[in-house]
């Protein structure tokens, strides 16, 4: 109720992207989540720095070796170094959760904005469409594309992004509807803005911020599906590390050798709880609602 | 007389809606004067901001015509259309929805310059200085963005962007209604100074009577996008003649706590617009209503310039 | 109001078939001939060539999309190469452990994410509120399966008290669901708490006590019915991610439910299994969805009115 | 019982927000009293503090992130602000009752209007199921709503008929304080005026006390016998109606009268006062409308400003008003 009135002292140039970030920063718990989440993109860019060892290098000796000091997180099954493996499998399961969002995004903004503008008959087609998709439930559908997409990086992500395009395109196209009706698009259209310049900048940079807040969400649980994809046989396999793999590769071990499930397990948690972490801040910090 | 500056005739917007066609405006004459101000008032529902709309050509109307300067434009399109829109500008209700939250106080305003391919990139920046400084913006908000501002400012960066590319015409859709009484009358007063040195027309669509008292020359009282009265203002508050309008300035509560205070009682609320019957819509409400109100009824001149949609007008005064 | 179910079924009928062409279509495309996947590469062209007249997969797209549709209205799911038994017997033998499994998974999310998110909001900024909103973002981030592999670890193996596989016993469930249970039960326990939140502030939850009404009945009266408008949604679009739990669970504890059948199928490249329990699957789906938007429309009388054309 | 001026008394309540880490001083020593069956105004601008003061004194304020620093508030020779919540339970709705802004969202959209009448008589009247709704269908009559729309949703009703039933729901127990919060704000003007003149009746019949917060003098000029103008959480000026509207002394009441377009004569500009409200979370130093005030001298600008009182009854917060209190 009590509104308040802030005027810049100077006129001073300000970007709202660097406020949103200066919001963020306030928060602790999301700001060190996100330092966490870049930290770990950095160790998947340079992990062939990183590694201790190769992380092909087979040794029968050190075979289901426990954690220990040389090897922090054990060995697996063929005695490869597990910390190794990890580390080059962040590439796998961080690349796969990036991509599958950013494509899953790119889609449904398509998809959104044609359905939130071009008249009824493309909403019409788009959101039956959408019916139908969402009838499959969510894993099923990702693994039943991957089935037919078959295994390997890209067609994960692809089977990935088109889990994720229909509740991406159905946030936007609500996000649309709602910003087309409001006056300041009216107002645009008063002054001559064409329809093409109206979207791209009054009506999609106000609509992305809660997209950016469910993209920051989505990796993580990208993350799990991937790795989900990997342990019923699809998505990555064995022997590439990625996390998913790796749990796969040593669940026949779980009675004796628990750490081969244990450390993959948790860093897909770490990633998934960051991106969390990070997506509620997000939330906050692009929330007009405490802005004001 | 001098030339009109907007002059509509018979003027229809239906809407489609679930069950039938709502009549947002229907059958509705009226002339502005250049550099005059014609209120629109009536209460929510009543068709007055679809009305202003409709004129400025965000709307396509169903049925009429609208003349601008003369020249019918009611059908224009394309770059017709551009042009037109550039000489007739809109200022909204809402200052907080109204603003692009994303577009700095010079963004706002440099965007229909932008877009009019009129300016170079230096005269950009001095038009937008220019015209803050007419709307009284301080320069220090220039890179300011809406929320930072309070809803005067806000409403006074609207008027800026409206008034960037010289309109003639501007509809005000309840421009100060959102803002508490100081800050309306500062707006009050900007929009009045610039009228007078831009030789603005104004529509002033507005559910309050005092404002639009204050600040019309000329008055329309609609009621469920009827037409029911239209006159100068003055003459409108001391004789009103339509028996809406003479319930309407009786509802309103004045200041003057020793003036007489007698209400005539209306019925009943607004019946719904959609797939109305035909004759007056206030009849359902009208303490004095016969069969002869389930007719359309015709505009009656009164006075000069003083029309009044009811066919017991005479009578009844 | 019966109107409003009977066009709603006529919408799932749609929807339905479209899953059916989607699938089919899909699966149509998948590079690789079925017919030689059965024999082995080293088969004989003739033998193949009977084999592929036999499945039917030598006719042109239409047809066989016609036949498929038409066998699926005769609940004729084709049979499964792998097992060389009708899909159907399968079906009625596993379908309703899996859905046992998911909608045990939905009532367990559901009682314990639902009272956690009110106590959350209830106690909003109070330890209550902190460790719920914790342990909900924690329990959104570990994967179900590797969950359910370190309960093995924990409850089976360690301690013994439960079954690693299979489906003896009511013990054998017990992992499963409550495993499989954890992410859905984080996403109710945020969305309730949301939800909650966003009433709390609402101005009839103040009209509530501005009338007098005790702390309790405010938020059990006036603000727990609004609140639970959007959750009823939510429970059942969880419904999805329940039925995508049970497929998991079951492939990780070993149980024969239709899940286990389909990632068997999915390795060994069994088409008919595939698409046949993706349309299974989605048809339980679209009607859990279906009995929620009534259940929506029944409790929210806004919604009911649109829908009774009142 | 002393005399009738003790029926209701805030004495220097002061009320506080946290927002965002800082603190919004909402209510800053608000002392008012009300006389059985009289109305107060309480005029002023958005974020003045009005609504705070109204919740302050049904308690319903959230807390956190609101809080009461200061003050007393005396109901009928209770202590309103150190009452036990059970006590509270009871006079809410029963004898203090609340009539709220926006009648679209104080409505239960989920309980039927007549279960949400019938909700507050069951509570504090003690009837039977049966005798709370023939009790309800009675005010929704008495409120000009027929009886058989007891069963109907509050979507099915419109604005003004939503605000009839709120009126009904908190007249149902016959309050002896009705704190109406801008109960016409968000209604047309002939609505408007069948809900204020209602009130006005039924607040007659009952023998009810009013608290009428707007910020629409005219409404106030219409129901009103005494008012206090509220600015940046203060009362700077208070008095009989007449007091008010006849002889405005502060700057600001006199700023808001010239805001004011009028519906007679021929003003052809309007002199509202200069400026914007102070941001609560910083106030200025001395008299909160110094750095608005024409009149402003370096006395406003430091310390507390006293109440003057002009005539009896007639106060003013203001260092000008004090010769001119001195010469009365």
């Amino acid at each position: 109720m009590a509104e308040k009135k802030k005027a810049p002292a100077t006129a001073k140039k300000k970007n709202q992207t660097l406020e949103i970030i200066k919001r963020l920063a306030r928060n602790k718990v999301a700001m060190a989540a996100g330092i966490v989440f870049v930290l770990l993109f950095v160790m998947a860019i340079f992990a062939p720095l990183l590694e201790p060892y190769d992380y092909t290098l087979m040794n029968g000796k050190l075979a289901f070796a426990k954690p220990s000091l040389e090897h922090p997180f054990g060995c697996d099954r063929l005695g490869r170094d597990l910390m190794s493996r990890i580390i080059r499998g962040s590439r796998f399961s961080l690349g796969m959760g990036l991509l599958g969002v950013l494509c899953s995004l790119a889609a449904a903004s398509v998809l959104g904005s044609v359905a939130g503008f071009f008249g009824q008959v493309a909403d019409n087609i788009v959101m039956r469409l959408l019916d139908v998709i969402q009838a499959i439930p969510g894993i099923l559908l990702t693994m039943t594309i991957s089935t037919v997409l078959g295994r390997g990086f890209f067609n994960t992500v692809l089977a990935l992004s088109i889990g994720g395009i229909p509740g991406n395109t159905r946030m936007l196209r609500a996000m649309i509807l709602a910003i087309r009706n409001s006056e300041y698009v009216e107002a645009a259209s008063s002054i001559n803005c064409s329809k093409a310049r109206i979207i791209a900048k009054h009506i999609l940079p106000n609509a992305f911020a809660p997209v950016l807040v469910g993209a920051a969400m989505g990796i993580g649980g990208t993350i799990g599906q991937a790795s989900m994809l990997s342990f019923v046989g699809l998505g990555i396999q064995p022997p590439d590390p990625e996390w998913g793999a790796l749990i796969s590769d040593g669940r026949n071990y779980i009675a004796t050798y628990p750490h081969l499930i244990v450390f993959p397990g948790l860093m897909i948690g770490i990633v998934s709880l960051c991106a969390c972490l990070l997506a509620d801040g997000l939330r906050d910090a692009t929330d007009p609602k405490l802005k004001k | 007389m001098a030339e009109p500056c907007i002059e509509v005739k018979n003027l229809e917007k239906y809407f489609t809606v679930g069950k039938g066609k709502l009549h947002a405006v229907d059958g509705v004459s009226f002339k502005i004067e250049k550099g005059k101000t014609m209120g629109v008032v009536g209460e929510s529902g009543c068709g007055k901001s679809t009305l202003g709309r409709t004129i400025i050509h965000q709307h396509e109307p169903t049925g009429g015509q609208i003349f601008f300067n003369g020249k019918d434009v009611t059908k224009v399109k394309g770059r017709a259309l551009r042009d037109l829109r550039e000489h007739m500008q809109i200022v909204f209700q809402d200052p907080y929805s109204s603003l692009n939250p994303r577009y700095t106080v010079e963004a706002t305003i440099r965007e229909p310059l932008l877009l009019s391919h009129r300016y170079s990139k230096g005269e950009l920046a001095d038009e937008v200085t220019r015209l803050m400084q007419l709307c009284g913006i301080d320069e220090r908000l220039r890179l300011a963005y809406p929320h930072e501002l309070d809803g005067g400012r806000r409403q006074r960066v609207g008027i800026a962007r409206a008034l960037a590319l010289h309109p003639d015409f501007v509809v005000c859709d309840e421009p100060v209604s959102a803002l508490d009484v100081s800050i309306q009358a500062q707006v009050l007063n900007l929009l009045m100074d610039l009228q007078e040195q831009e030789n603005l027309t104004y529509m002033f669509v507005t559910h309050d009577l005092s404002v639009v008292r204050h600040i019309s020359h000329d008055i329309c009282v609609m009621y469920l996008g009827q037409l029911v009265e239209t006159s100068p203002s003055k003459e409108l508050f001391e004789r009103p003649m339509h028996p809406y309008t003479k319930a309407l300035l009786s509802a309103i509560p004045t200041t003057d706590i020793h003036a007489p205070y007698q209400r005539i009682q209306l019925k009943g609320e607004i019946t719904s617009p959609i797939n109305p019957k035909p004759g007056c819509r206030f009849a359902a409400r009208c303490p004095y209503a016969v069969d002869r109100c389930r007719e359309p009824q015709e505009l009656h001149e009164m006075s000069p310039n003083h029309f009044v949609a009811c066919c017991r007008v005479e009578e009844l005064n | 109001m019966w109107r409003y179910v009977l066009k709603r079924l006529g919408m799932m009928v749609f929807v339905v078939l479209g899953v059916a062409i989607l699938v089919f279509s899909l699966m149509y495309f998948v590079p690789g001939d079925p017919a030689m996947l059965i024999l082995g590469s080293g088969a004989d062209p003739a033998d193949v060539a009977r084999l592929r007249a036999q499945m039917g997969i030598d006719k042109p797209y239409l047809v066989q999309l016609g036949t498929f549709l038409n066998n699926l209205l005769h609940l004729d799911f084709g049979v499964s190469y792998q097992y060389n038994t009708p899909v159907i017997e399968s079906v009625k033998e596993r379908l309703p452990r899996t859905l046992f499994l998911s909608v045990m998974v939905i009532i367990f999310q559901t009682l314990i994410g639902i009272p956690l998110g009110i106590t959350a909001a209830v106690n909003a900024g109070k330890w209550q509120d902190t460790f719920c909103v914790i342990v909900s973002m924690i329990g959104l981030a570990i994967p179900g399966f590797w969950l359910s592999l370190m309960s093995i670890k924990v409850f089976s193996v360690n301690l013994g008290w439960f079954p690693s596989f299979g489906i003896d016993s009511w013990k054998s469930y017990v992992l499963p669901i409550v495993t499989m249970a954890i992410g859905g039960l984080s996403m109710n326990t945020r969305q309730t708490r949301a939800a909650m939140l966003e009433v709390i502030r609402a101005d009839y939850v103040t009209t509530a006590k501005a009338k007098g009404v005790s702390a309790h009945d405010v938020i059990y009266k006036h603000a727990l019915p609004n609140a639970l408008i959007p959750v009823i949604t939510m429970i059942g679009g969880s419904f999805g991610g329940a039925l995508g739990g049970a497929i998991i669970a079951e492939s990780v504890f070993v149980m024969p439910g239709l899940g286990l059948y389909l990632t068997n199928a999915i390795n060994a490249l069994d088409y008919a299994v595939v698409r046949s329990v993706v349309v299974i699957l989605a048809v339980w789906f679209s009607m859990i969805m279906l009995v929620t938007d009534l259940v929506y429309a029944f409790v929210d009388p806004r919604i009911k009115a649109q829908y009774t054309g009142k | 019982m002393s005399q009738n001026k003790d029926f209701l008394r805030i004495e220097d309540l002061v009320v506080e927000y946290t927002s965002d880490g800082e603190i919004v001083q909402a209510v800053n020593g608000v002392s008012l009293s009300l006389e059985k069956g009289k109305t107060l105004g309480l005029v002023g601008e958005t974020g003045a503090g009005k609504t705070t003061i109204a919740k302050t004194i049904m308690r319903i304020l959230p807390e956190p992130p609101a809080r009461v620093c200061r003050g007393r508030i005396e109901f009928e020779d209770r202590d309103l602000l150190n009452l036990p919540e059970k006590e509270m339970l009871h006079i809410r709705g029963n004898q203090i009752a609340m009539i709220f802004q926006d009648p679209m969202t104080a409505l239960n959209p989920v309980m039927t209007v007549g279960s949400q009448i019938a909700e507050v008589i069951e509570l504090h009247d003690h009837l039977s199921g049966g005798e709370a709704k023939r009790k309800a269908v009675e005010m929704l009559e008495m409120v000009g709503i027929p009886g058989a729309r007891y069963d109907n949703y509050p979507h099915e009703f419109s604005g003004g008929m939503k605000q009839r039933v709120v009126i009904a729901m908190a007249l149902a127990c016959a309050p002896q304080l009705l704190l109406a919060d801008e109960p016409t704000t968000a209604l047309d003007v002939t609505i408007q005026a069948q809900v204020l003149e209602m009130i006005a009746d039924l607040k007659k019949r009952y023998d009810t006390s009013m608290i009428l917060i707007t910020h629409d003098l005219g409404v106030v000029a219409r129901t009103c016998d005494d008012v206090a103008v509220v600015y940046a959480g203060e009362i700077i000026e208070n008095g009989s109606l007449e007091d008010i509207f006849d002889h405005p002394t502060h700057p600001y009441t006199i700023g808001l009268f010239g805001a004011l377009p009028k519906l007679t004569g021929n003003e052809k500009r309007l002199s509202p006062v200069e400026g914007l409200p102070p941001d609560p979370t910083h106030l200025p130093a001395g008299c909160k409308f110094s750095p608005r005030c024409p009149n402003v001298t370096e006395a406003c600008r430091s310390g507390e400003v006293p109440a003057y009182e002009m005539t009896p009854g007639h106060f003013v917060r203001c260092h000008l008003a004090a010769n001119a209190a001195k010469e009365v």
